[in-house]
């Protein structure tokens, strides 16, 4: 049984690497920045929450503060891809080519 | 299972010269001090391979966050005075 | 077993972080290298629960807590800094 | 935005977050840990008066119980399928995207109910809140389904805007 | 180029010293002495679990003290220095609000963020951390609400009254030592209690919880000071 | 792993140097010293480092009878936590110190700065 869950453990540490390597890949892959702070700090913020639920199911004495982490995480990191797209917007990044409609940029530039 | 963490270390310590390498030669002032961050911050982190939490966790929120917080605070007062 | 599994997952954590690291290098405007600077802050998390686990001691934890605060107020300070109002 | 309610109400409920954050941050339920914490909570819930806490204007209801576990168990589900989905993206040889900037449509009025929204949005790989002004929402997507106001939010803020709506109005 | 070739000499001989020192560097075995007298008495005589925290503040607690009051120096120079020529005039900077999310947001984070640091100082004889971290951390809270809202103004006075107050019971803190136990700083003032508990380790959490007050509120004038420089 | 990481410290220390003496823009050489910085509280800490050992905070883990033969040194932890702290300050006041001298000369070019040269 113990083993049972050590190794459940085990293999959502590995997952939730799989995952954080994922948006690594798509942070390096993407073409412009929005697509970048999609790939990147979502797919990676998933990554973290298996790891630290791998690692609550290895040590089941540290799970309440690795759930504190990961309530953390889920309500800063969102906040901070949004203030950055919106950055990113704002200072007029670059999309790239295949981007079909931008409808803020229609309406901002409706509203100036 | 210690061999992964060395070699964790290695990368770490080869990224932070990498990166050190961006501090003082970056061609944006911006980027610089970006860089300087995250020397901190991979400093950070070995620090707590080297068993010290305490400095870590010191590293983590004084040189990695507030230092780079003042650098850019100022930066963006003296905006057009970079070369 | 178990030590197998942490380490392939320590090997996969390793090759995002050098993945994160090439985009930080790379980065052709400034705000690809925040959003470099936010994944690898979140990489090294989970750097930090992989050694408090190989070590066994819990209170590494501490570290990470402030890990998850300082990528938020990092990627903040800077975005507002690149807005232009401070 | 709900105002005009007590404030004597939002400051207890801050108070109750805080020491629950306090319990969990100590791990264990001592005298001397409840005291400190009891203290040191209720000092940040007077000093930062403006303070908001998960359950701020959460309904306490059953109804709203019952709806916020339903909705964790969709925004988990949601938050797999469309990390999966993300993945595939990314693997695959020739990047299949369309990226673009939809705008969409959200009924929710209250502060906390909106946040939770544009975070639950956000951390569903694929769209991402760039501007929230009003009852608008500017969503970027990685590959763009319905491009017009009303498909698209059927498409992406329905889901989980009838959860949230019966939590916090 | 001369000066780049001096430049590379310093360097270069800098270099050598440092490559003969990592040559010449062999890993201890054993702790030494010092190191073994903490590892063997701390726990029995302070009764904190957290070593660190027991040099800093009650073996070396002097260098502390001084450390602290460097900092209130560092941080009244930067007022002095930022005051001095600034024009009282009416603040007409047009800043666009910070959207409603990050508003929300920080409203709901801060008070967390507080609770943290709070929880930091307060154990730091039993988890990493202290007083120190634990200042920066609430800094980093002001620090929130300054990005936030870049006009708003927090109470100077209340600021310099907190770090005084805290700094008064620091060092009364360290004549109590004085007077009821071994010397100035002695933790040993309240029984030391069972070990690995809040209450425990003499003063040691109450004259860390006053550092960590301090330093924040040293770190929160040195940011405010430089929030209300105006933009040139 | 101590080699490593007071190798990479000896490393930093000197490319801080060097970003600090060739750079002209003050900010750049704040930049460069607070990297140096960095280096030299690496290798402080690597020194204290010893092999097989572990943090020096007792808990479950490293109960109070074997902490002698189980922890590190601690004594080098507590300085390096003064010299981070003194480290921000230090910045902080360099900082201030060039805006301030940005507000007087509207530069940031050191060599422009030649006031006191003689």
């Amino acid at each position: 049984m113990g083993l049972l869950i050590d190794i459940i453990g085990g293999l959502l540490l590995v997952g939730g690497a799989a995952f954080l390597l994922f948006g690594s890949l798509g942070l390096l892959r993407m073409p412009d920045v929005f697509n970048r702070i999609q790939a990147g700090t979502k797919t990676t913020t998933l990554g973290t929450l298996l790891t630290l639920a791998g690692a609550a199911c290895l040590q089941p004495a540290w799970g309440w503060k690795l759930l504190l982490i990961g309530v953390f995480l889920i309500f800063t990191n969102p906040v901070s891809a949004q203030v950055l797209a919106n950055t990113a917007h704002r200072r007029g990044a670059q999309k790239t080519p295949l981007t079909k409609i931008d409808r803020l940029a229609e309406d901002r530039e409706g509203k100036a | 299972m210690n061999t992964v963490l060395l070699s964790i270390g290695v990368l770490l310590a080869v990224a932070m010269i990498g990166v050190a390498w961006l501090t003082i030669r970056a061609t944006r002032i911006a980027t610089a001090m970006l860089a300087a961050g995250l020397v901190s911050l991979f400093a950070s982190v070995l620090f707590l391979f080297l068993a010290a939490p305490d400095v870590a966790m010191t590293e983590a929120a004084i040189g990695s966050g507030l230092t780079t917080f003042l650098f850019f605070f100022v930066l963006g007062r003296v905006r057009g005075g970079q070369s | 077993m178990v030590e197998v599994l942490i380490a392939i997952a320590g090997t996969l954590a390793g090759l995002a972080f050098l993945l994160a690291l090439a985009r930080f290098v790379r980065g052709p405007s400034r705000v690809d290298r925040v959003v470099a600077f936010d994944v690898l802050t979140v990489i090294a998390i989970t750097f930090i629960v992989l050694v408090a686990l190989v070590e066994n001691r819990g209170v590494y934890l501490d570290a990470a807590l402030v890990y998850a605060l300082l990528s938020f107020l990092g990627v903040i300070a800077i975005a507002r800094y690149l807005e232009g109002r401070f | 935005m709900s105002k005009g309610k007590s404030t004597v109400r939002d400051t207890v409920i801050l108070f109750a977050t805080l020491m629950l954050f306090w319990l969990m941050l100590s791990g264990k339920l001592d005298t001397d840990v409840l005291i400190v914490g009891a203290v040191a909570s209720l000092i940040i819930a007077l000093l930062y008066r403006d303070g908001l806490s998960f359950f701020t204007e959460f309904r306490f209801t059953p109804q709203a119980f019952v709806a916020g576990f339903r909705y964790y168990g969709y925004f988990l589900r949601e938050l797999f399928k469309s990390n999966l989905k993300m993945a595939a993206i990314v693997l695959s040889p020739s990047l299949p995207i369309t990226p673009g900037i939809v705008k969409v449509r959200t009924r929710l009025k209250s502060r906390m109910g909106r946040l939770m929204l544009a975070n639950s949005i956000t951390l569903t790989p694929g769209t991402l809140t760039v501007e929230m002004a009003g009852e608008w929402l500017y969503i970027h997507c990685v590959t763009v389904g319905a491009t017009d106001i009303e498909a698209a939010t059927a498409e992406i803020v329905s889901g989980f805007e009838s959860y949230l709506e019966v939590m916090y109005g | 180029m001369i000066r780049r070739f001096a430049v590379f000499l310093l360097l270069l001989g800098l270099g050598a010293i440092f490559a003969d020192l990592l040559l010449g560097y062999t890993p201890s075995e054993e702790l030494n002495l010092t190191a073994r007298y903490y590892a063997e008495h701390t726990a029995q005589d302070l009764g904190a679990a957290n070593i660190v925290t027991a040099i800093v503040v009650t073996y070396r607690g002097l260098d502390t003290l001084g450390e602290v009051t460097v900092l209130f120096l560092t941080a009244t120079i930067i007022g002095m220095v930022l005051a001095r020529g600034r024009k009282h005039r009416a603040l007409q900077r047009q800043l666009p609000a910070a959207g409603e999310l990050l508003t929300t947001g920080s409203r709901l984070l801060v008070p967390l963020i507080l609770l943290l640091g709070v929880y930091v100082f307060v154990n730091g004889h039993l988890t990493p951390g202290g007083g120190f971290q634990g200042g920066a951390i609430v800094a980093s809270a002001a620090l929130l609400l300054l990005l936030t809202d870049p006009l708003k103004r927090f109470s100077h006075r209340l600021i310099a009254v907190m770090e005084s107050v805290s700094g008064l019971f620091f060092i009364g803190l360290g004549v109590l030592g004085l007077v009821y136990a071994g010397g100035f700083l002695d933790s040993r003032v309240l029984p030391n209690g069972a070990f690995g508990t809040l209450f425990s380790a003499g003063v040691m959490p109450i004259i860390y919880s006053f550092i960590g007050l301090k330093v924040g509120a040293e770190f929160t004038s040195m940011l405010t000071h430089l929030a209300e420089t105006e933009q040139s | 792993m101590d080699w490593i990481a007071m190798a990479t410290g000896f490393i930093l220390i000197l490319m801080g140097l060097y970003g600090a003496l060739t750079n002209r823009n003050i900010l750049r050489i704040i930049v460069s010293f607070s990297v140096a910085n960095t280096g030299v509280n690496l290798v402080l800490v690597a020194v204290g480092y010893m092999r097989g050992r572990t943090a020096p905070i007792l808990d479950e883990a490293v109960p109070m009878a074997d902490a002698v033969t189980r922890i590190i040194d601690p004594l080098p932890q507590a300085l390096v936590l003064t010299a981070i702290v003194i480290g921000l300050g230090v910045t902080a006041l360099m900082l201030t110190y060039a805006y301030k001298l940005y507000e007087e000369k509207g530069t940031l070019d050191i060599s422009k700065c030649r006031d006191l040269k003689w």
